[in-house]
């Protein structure tokens, strides 16, 4: 063992290793974000707590890799005319373009759940509607399953596991990839909480009677809020599906499933109610994650195999006991 | 407890206490001090900063500046429950029972500070545990007859009329055989026969239980007829102190508020 | 005489009595009559109708038992003092594994009860811990330890609120995996666990036990049971109890402080409950009664895994709590036996309705409305219980129809089944009139 | 439309019951006009109702019976995954020996009498198998005569002890060597080659690749937490002892968890060119990616389950893997050779699931029905069709599984009785089929290499208990 260890720290140099790490740490960290902004959005907008959010999530890569197949479409007469040719890989701009039809076809299925499952429960204390979307999580799952179950489930990344050398280091386009994805979407939800329709989230999420009252359609901004959750943990399953992500370019049963409690760590930390705080809660706690792997590895035997995946949970009970509200989460003032 | 020279001896003083949250300032340098026995009222207008003067008697809020003595020690600091141990019992303005539970079960819970069974033998029940229920049941019962609220006994209290719950929540104080009672707004929003029953049975627990009182209240007529000294707070800083009858002729406080809130009593009656 | 009239209680005993009037009392005594007489079959009475209670069901009722004591640990901390925890599988799990660390049959000495013997060379290979102790040693303190823990993590959990304190016991569930992983003396292989010790009482570690919850037989060489048999009433007995001190709980000052933080964590203060200590007092007895619970489910089971004690381990209960009605024990039982039993229910009910695909009427049209036979028909679920892809087999749908019930219950009834039973007893006990 | 579907279902029934009675002369009969296919198959099983008990040389009175085992019917039980992590593959197992039971029944079933599958869900959950366990050993007219799948290694250890004390034969759905324990009895009929032996076969595979090319073989060996993972590990330790093969990392039950930086940091760092896996196929797809992007290059294979042609070849890695990865087997893939038990295989899954996606794996289902067919038929030549007997019958017999797999029996020792021959394969990413059907040309990607092969170390080698 000890002549293992020896050799892992000659045969790569330190930079590139580093530089690939923080690299990784960045691109997951993006996943985390975008997902952890599809939480709080739709905390904010309606105070659940999506549980359903990895069900979803996974629907989404689900419905991205049924458009770029063109095997046919579930249930419909016609397939998917934008899909590329059967067994190619199709242009990026045609795999954006399926990427934005995923992307609505998950948010339909978010603004769906919400209608059936949410509206009715609104004013119910924040615990019912969390464990709503628990039990959405758990009628969603056997379908997710049962769909990866038969055929490969292939999202036909354009640009596969292709990478750019930069310093010595491998650095994947899919990584890269992540992070304008995140960037993207962060900046376009900041956009969106400057319209109109912002402005009467926030207004909901202050005080839904009131919001009511002043003649904003709750129901819609709880739609929207729903709506935009799900096309946000859509896009983090998507793109957590490419390689070197774990997935490799695939919706894949085993891993899928379990992204998204994955996430919770990251929205504790930042705040539920925090967008700013999902973000840098997603780096925070993805760096963490990767770091740890990367540079406690050789500890394997003390910390126990697969440390790295409770090191999230681990920052997150540190962090919590300083401030019970997470690092931007707002405090509550006990009202009397 | 040890003192008993009524009415001379101070049971609780407050100092000059200042309760900021963030940059709003809800109290500024109130200071007043009760006796025993006393009904003391503290009055102002909506937002004066009244109830934030209870919430810092129990120590929900923490004064930044200032001290809180009761008997002559200082509370600050103090968790809330270690106040209520020391005997001051509360109502809220917003009523604040424990909804789901049934009034005996609320005014059961005023008893806790007086009980000693703990969860193993609560768990047990047989023995000491369930000959200690049946003591207090009775002492709550003895509650209840007094507040006339009989009839409601089994209900949980969140189906209970609004009059009905502000009595069960003066039981829950009244349960804790407290030395200091902090009655917060007792008739605020109460018809003219409810506030009277209210205003009997607070000087009837003056009277028969001899416990000093500290009332806030909107109700001027109310205040003026029962208490024997009260404080006017505006925009969370003292106007005047004294008795009712001072306090009338004080032109500060007529100008801050009595005018003002006599014609605000005159249009809800 | 008093037949169930709720006014004419003589005493304050007897009005917070759990069954305060006599019918009350009587029912209850005969509900327990009948339970036994139907577990023990048409030997004893031949009008019992044991088909409920015969050899199909009395496996996995017996299941539900353990289940329900922890179901009942569940509600004491949720359903009672309004903390919500999704780490009750953890608590169990540190029942389960006390308990085989003290009464299961160890391979590795005391050496192998060393944390990480292996790791430090004390042991060649990774033996297993255990201390061979007898059932009441063991039992008592799987809940101990498991309320230990309890308070061990209490100071991040009593600080957190809702929905933070939901997210945190999440992440105690995944630490608890792992540490099971790390440490296979005691927790034994990852997937396939370790054998508990059996449920059979002994006095110390004699060969042959003092009650045999193992063998058919005569017991306490009154009255011949089957094994099934016998370990149905050892666990029936100790819910029993358990019961009784859940509701003794709930009827004292500990339990109204805890309903008190539940309804008004400020309120409960000001009346002089100290909010942290009674949240702990809360997490601890509710572990108390999963790490009993998760106990008597390895032993009864004989062997679990440590990927069992999983985050749906814990979501079960939340569904418990949901449907069968939050703070009450009759709720809770009602809904442990509800979630329990509905996949096999659900099953039953699948094969009845393909048995009945061609039998014409309603039930023949519901079948085949339901259930797709061949390619060509078309309904949401595949009689065939292998073919992959649409339609689903019923085993697939198992998971849907619960998550669909939670969402439901929640939606259509909060109360649970519960809130069910009291429509149900007021309308009857109203009729003929309707309010 | 029910009388159409009853219908279907009854000529389907006759194809496949000419098809196979006829199978040894004519290949199918296929070609034979629907009309006819139902008039013989109404002939046969009035034949077959009338001809049974002849055949069978004893009246069916005669055969001792106890639970299961009635005058017409047999009942076996699966105590199957088809919720859990396992579902799609163990689903596909169970549907192969579905039709191969339909092909039997189709033909006279087992002593005169149709054979019944009791499938119940574990969802790969420990309790929930133990609780399907009870309800199928219940020694009461709900009970069956033997365990015809157990899936996992798992749910069998759990319920070995009971099977044992039932007297009843369970056959797992796993291939731990676990079940060479003397303690579990020949009530647990262990199938094909055991993790243990598959991982010698497979590194002296690979290590005879690698020193073909010149280079001196060094060897890394990733194993997940668990028993599966620990046998696989314990077999590629022992071929490194045996063949004398450095190995330069030994994850041994590190490849747990989420995260992976860890084990690919050390196995890229490590230098390896023959790389071991006992993971599942999520965890082999982001160690093996992860590495590749990194420039690792090594001849990778692992032990069956490390691999599933739809993750593996239906994504991104399909072409490395196509490069790197030799897929380690017991039984031979869809199509994969031209024995008789391979054509009787497509040819029933032809007629009777034609719409079926087709897929590697219903072999084994089908080989499960094989060894029940003989282990039943030996008990009813024995006239002993209790659960006590069909256990003795157990291990009188030989399965012939027909090329299908190695054969094998269970009479003797462990170390007589084992099985050691496995199979490696090919990973083509160009043949593979994204959705092939079982009527259709398609093919899973996985072409047989060698085999069924022993390598010398397993073939010297004692076995006389578990690897682990």
């Amino acid at each position: 063992m000890i002549d293992v260890l020896l050799l892992a720290q000659e045969s790569t140099g330190f930079f590139p290793t580093f530089l690939q790490t923080l690299i990784k740490g960045l691109a997951l960290g993006s996943i985390y974000a975008v997902m952890g902004i599809g939480f709080v959005i739709v905390f904010k907008g309606t105070q659940v707590l999506n549980f359903a959010a990895g069900g979803i999530a996974m629907a989404g890569a689900l419905f991205m890799s049924i458009l770029v197949n063109d095997a046919g479409l579930p249930f419909l007469p016609f397939s998917n005319p934008l899909a590329p040719e059967i067994g190619t890989t199709p242009s990026i701009p045609r795999w954006l373009i399926n990427l934005v039809l995923a992307l609505i076809i998950a948010a339909i299925l978010g603004m769906v759940l919400e209608r059936i499952a949410i509206r009715p429960m609104i004013g119910q204390p924040l615990f019912s509607m969390a464990v709503i979307t628990l039990g959405i999580e758990t009628a969603l799952g056997p379908f997710n399953r049962d769909a990866t179950s038969l055929t490969a489930r292939s999202l036909q990344i354009p640009w596969g596991l292709e990478q750019w050398e930069f310093l010595g280091a491998g650095i994947p386009k899919s990584y890269v990839g992540a992070m304008v994805a995140a960037v993207l979407c962060f900046l376009s939800i900041n956009l969106f909480f400057r319209s109109r329709f912002g402005v009467a989230m926030r207004a909901v999420a202050f005080d839904q009677e009131a919001a009511q009252a002043q003649g904003i359609n709750v129901g819609r901004v709880f739609s929207i809020a729903w709506g935009l959750g799900a096309a946000l943990v859509a896009v983090g399953a998507i793109f957590y599906g490419m390689g070197p992500f774990p997935p490799q370019g695939t919706v894949s049963q085993e891993i899928h499933p379990v992204l998204a409690f994955r996430v919770l760590p990251v929205i504790i930390l930042g705040g539920l109610d925090s967008i700013p705080g999902a973000l840098y809660g997603g780096l925070l706690i993805a760096s963490a994650e990767v770091f740890a792997g990367q540079y406690l590895a050789q500890w394997t035997s003390v910390l126990g195999a697969g440390y790295s995946t409770i090191v999230p949970y681990i920052v997150m009970l540190i962090v919590l006991l300083v401030r019970p509200y997470g690092l931007f989460g707002s405090e509550e003032i006990r009202r009397v | 407890m040890s003192s008993n020279e009524t009415g001379t001896s101070k049971i609780i003083e407050v100092e000059d206490i200042t309760l900021r949250f963030g940059g709003v300032t809800a109290i500024n340098g109130v200071g007043f001090h009760v006796t025993e026995g006393e009904l003391f009222a503290v009055i102002g207008p909506n937002g004066a900063g009244k109830t934030s003067i209870f919430n810092s008697i129990s120590q929900v809020y923490r004064p930044q500046e200032g001290d809180i003595r009761w008997k002559g020690k200082s509370i600050m600091g103090e968790r809330p429950d270690a106040i209520a141990r020391l005997g001051i019992a509360r109502t809220f303005q917003n009523i604040a029972l424990f909804g789901q539970m049934t009034v005996i079960d609320n005014i059961l819970t005023g008893r806790h500070i007086r009980m000693k069974n703990n969860w193993l033998t609560g768990m047990a029940w047989f023995g000491p545990a369930k000959k200690e229920e049946m003591e207090n049941r009775e002492r709550v019962e003895d509650i209840i007859d007094f507040l006339e609220i009989n009839e409601w006994r089994k209900h949980p209290v969140a189906l209970l009329p609004y009059g009905i719950q502000k009595r069960v929540e003066l039981g829950r104080a009244l349960a804790m055989d407290p030395e200091l009672l902090l009655l917060d707004e007792p008739v605020a929003g109460m018809n003219l026969e409810e506030t009277e029953d209210m205003a009997r049975f607070i000087l009837d627990i003056r009277e028969e239980l001899g416990i000093s009182m500290i009332l806030v209240e909107h109700d001027m007529g109310l205040v003026m007829d029962i208490a024997d000294r009260i404080l006017v707070v505006d925009f969370g800083r003292p106007i005047g102190t004294g008795l009712p009858k001072e306090i009338q002729s004080n032109d500060d406080v007529i100008a801050a508020y009595l005018g003002q809130d006599f014609s605000e009593e005159i249009s809800i009656d | 005489m008093s037949f169930g009239r709720p006014h004419l209680r003589t005493s304050y005993e007897q009005d917070s009595a759990i069954f305060p009037t006599y019918f009350q009392k009587g029912a209850a005594g005969l509900f327990l009559i009948f339970i036994v007489l139907m577990v023990l079959g048409n030997g004893a009475a031949g009008w019992i109708p044991t088909w409920l209670f015969g050899q199909t069901w009395l496996n996995p009722l017996t299941l539900v038992l353990p289940f329900a004591i922890a179901a009942l640990g569940f509600n004491i901390l949720t359903g009672v003092t309004g903390q919500v925890s999704l780490g009750h599988a953890f608590f169990m799990g540190v029942g389960a594994y006390s308990a085989v660390t003290l009464g299961g049959k160890g391979d590795g000495g005391v050496k192998a009860c060393v944390p990480f013997a292996d790791n430090i060379g004390l042991l060649d290979k990774a033996g297993e811990c255990g201390l061979g102790l007898p059932i009441w040693i063991w039992l008592p303190l799987a809940g101990v330890f498991a309320a230990l823990v309890g308070i061990l993590v209490s100071p991040a959990a009593v600080k957190v609120r809702g929905l933070y304190l939901a997210i945190v016991t999440v992440g105690l569930v995944f630490i608890g995996l792992h540490i099971a992983r790390m440490l296979p003396e005691y927790a034994g292989d990852y997937e396939s666990g370790r054998k508990w010790p059996k449920l059979d009482i002994r006095i110390w570690k004699e060969e042959v036990p003092f009650i045999d919850m193992n063998e058919d037989g005569k017991w306490l060489g009154l009255i011949y049971l089957t094994e099934e048999q016998k370990q149905f009433f050892f666990l029936f007995a100790i819910l029993l109890v358990m019961m009784a001190f859940a509701k003794n709980l709930v009827r004292t000052r500990t339990g109204r402080a805890l309903q008190a933080i539940r309804d008004r964590d400020v309120a409960a203060e000001v009346m002089g409950v100290p909010e942290q200590h009674y949240k702990r007092v809360g997490f601890a007895i509710s572990s108390f009664y999963a790490g009993i619970g998760g106990a008597l489910w390895a032993s009864y089971q004989g062997r679990v895994s440590p990927v069992d004690f999983s985050l749906l381990l814990s979501v079960e209960f939340v569904a418990i709590l949901l449907i069968g009605g939050a703070g009450t024990i009759a709720g809770t039982m009602m809904g442990t036996l509800f979630v329990e039993l509905l996949p096999k229910a659900v099953e039953k009910l699948t094969n009845w309705l393909s048995g009945n695909l061609d039998s014409g009427g309603v039930i023949g049209d519901l079948a085949n409305i339901m259930l797709t036979s061949g390619p060509g028909d078309f309904g949401p679920v595949s009689t065939s219980p292998t073919a992959p892809g649409w339609p689903m087999s019923v085993f697939l749908w198992n998971p849907v129809i619960y998550g669909v019930l939670i969402v439901i219950f929640l939606i259509f009834e909060p109360h649970g089944l519960f809130g069910i039973w009291v429509k149900i007893r007021n309308y009857w006990k109203g009729w003929p009139f309707s309010y | 439309m029910k009388f159409k579907r009853l219908l279907a279902l009854f000529m389907a029934l006759g194809l496949v019951a000419s098809a196979c009675g006829s199978s040894e002369t004519d290949d199918g009969a296929a070609g034979e006009s629907e009309s006819s296919a139902t008039t013989e198959a109404t002939a046969e099983e009035e034949t077959t109702t009338t001809a049974a008990p002849a055949e069978a040389e004893e009246p069916a009175a005669e055969i001792a019976t106890d639970f299961g085992v009635t005058d017409d019917t047999i009942k076996v039980g699966l105590n199957a995954d088809l919720s859990g992590p396992f579902a799609s593959l163990v689903a596909e197992i169970v549907e192969g020996q579905t039709v191969y039971w339909e092909v039997v029944n189709a033909n006279g079933g087992i002593a005169g009498r149709q054979v019944e599958m009791v499938v119940l869900d574990s969802g790969y959950a420990t309790d929930k198998g133990i609780e399907n366990y009870l309800t199928l050993a219940a020694e009461s007219d709900e009970g069956v005569a033997m365990i015809s799948e157990n899936t996992g290694s798992p749910i069998t250890a759990a319920i070995a002890e009971d099977a044992k004390d039932d007297d009843i034969l369970v056959i797992p759905l796993s291939w731990a060597s676990l079940w060479a324990d003397p303690d579990i009895g020949p009530n647990i009929l262990e199938k094909g080659t055991n993790y243990c032996i598959e991982s010698m076969n497979g590194i002296s595979f690979l290590a005879d690749l690698v020193t073909e090319n010149g280079d001196t073989p060094k060897l890394a060996i990733l194993s997940r937490p668990g028993e599966y993972g620990a046998d696989g590990f314990a077999g590629a330790a022992l071929a490194a002892e045996l063949l004398d093969i450095e190995v330069v990392y030994a994850a041994e039950g590190e490849v747990a968890g989420d995260d992976r930086t860890a084990v690919v940091t050390q196995l890229v760092n490590s230098g390896a060119n023959i790389v071991w896996t006992t993971l599942t196929p999520g965890e082999t797809a982001d160690i093996f990616g992860n590495a590749v992007a990194q420039g690792f290059e090594a001849q990778w294979s692992g032990n069956q389950p490390s691999f599933n042609y739809l993750a593996h070849l239906g994504g991104d890695l399909a072409e490395s893997f196509d490069q790197y990865w030799w897929q380690s087997g017991y039984t031979v893939p869809w199509n994969g050779n031209d024995s008789e038990g391979m054509q009787d295989l497509v040819a029933a899954f032809t007629e009777l699931r034609p719409d079926n996606n087709l897929s590697d794996v219903y072999a084994i289902g089908w080989m499960e029905g094989l060894m029940v067919q003989t282990v039943l038929e030996q008990a009813a030549a024995n006239g002993d069709m209790t659960r006590a007997g069909i256990v003795a019958a157990s291990q009188e017999v030989t399965v012939d599984f027909k090329g299908l797999g190695p054969n094998q029996s269970w009479a003797g020792s462990y170390n007589d009785s084992v099985v050691r021959e496995s199979y490696m394969f090919d990973a083509d990413a160009t043949a593979f089929d994204i959705q092939p059907v079982s009527s259709g040309t398609g093919s899973t990607g996985l072409f047989i290499e060698k085999g069924p092969f022993v390598s010398e170390i397993v073939a010297d080698y004692v076995f006389d208990g578990p690897c682990i």
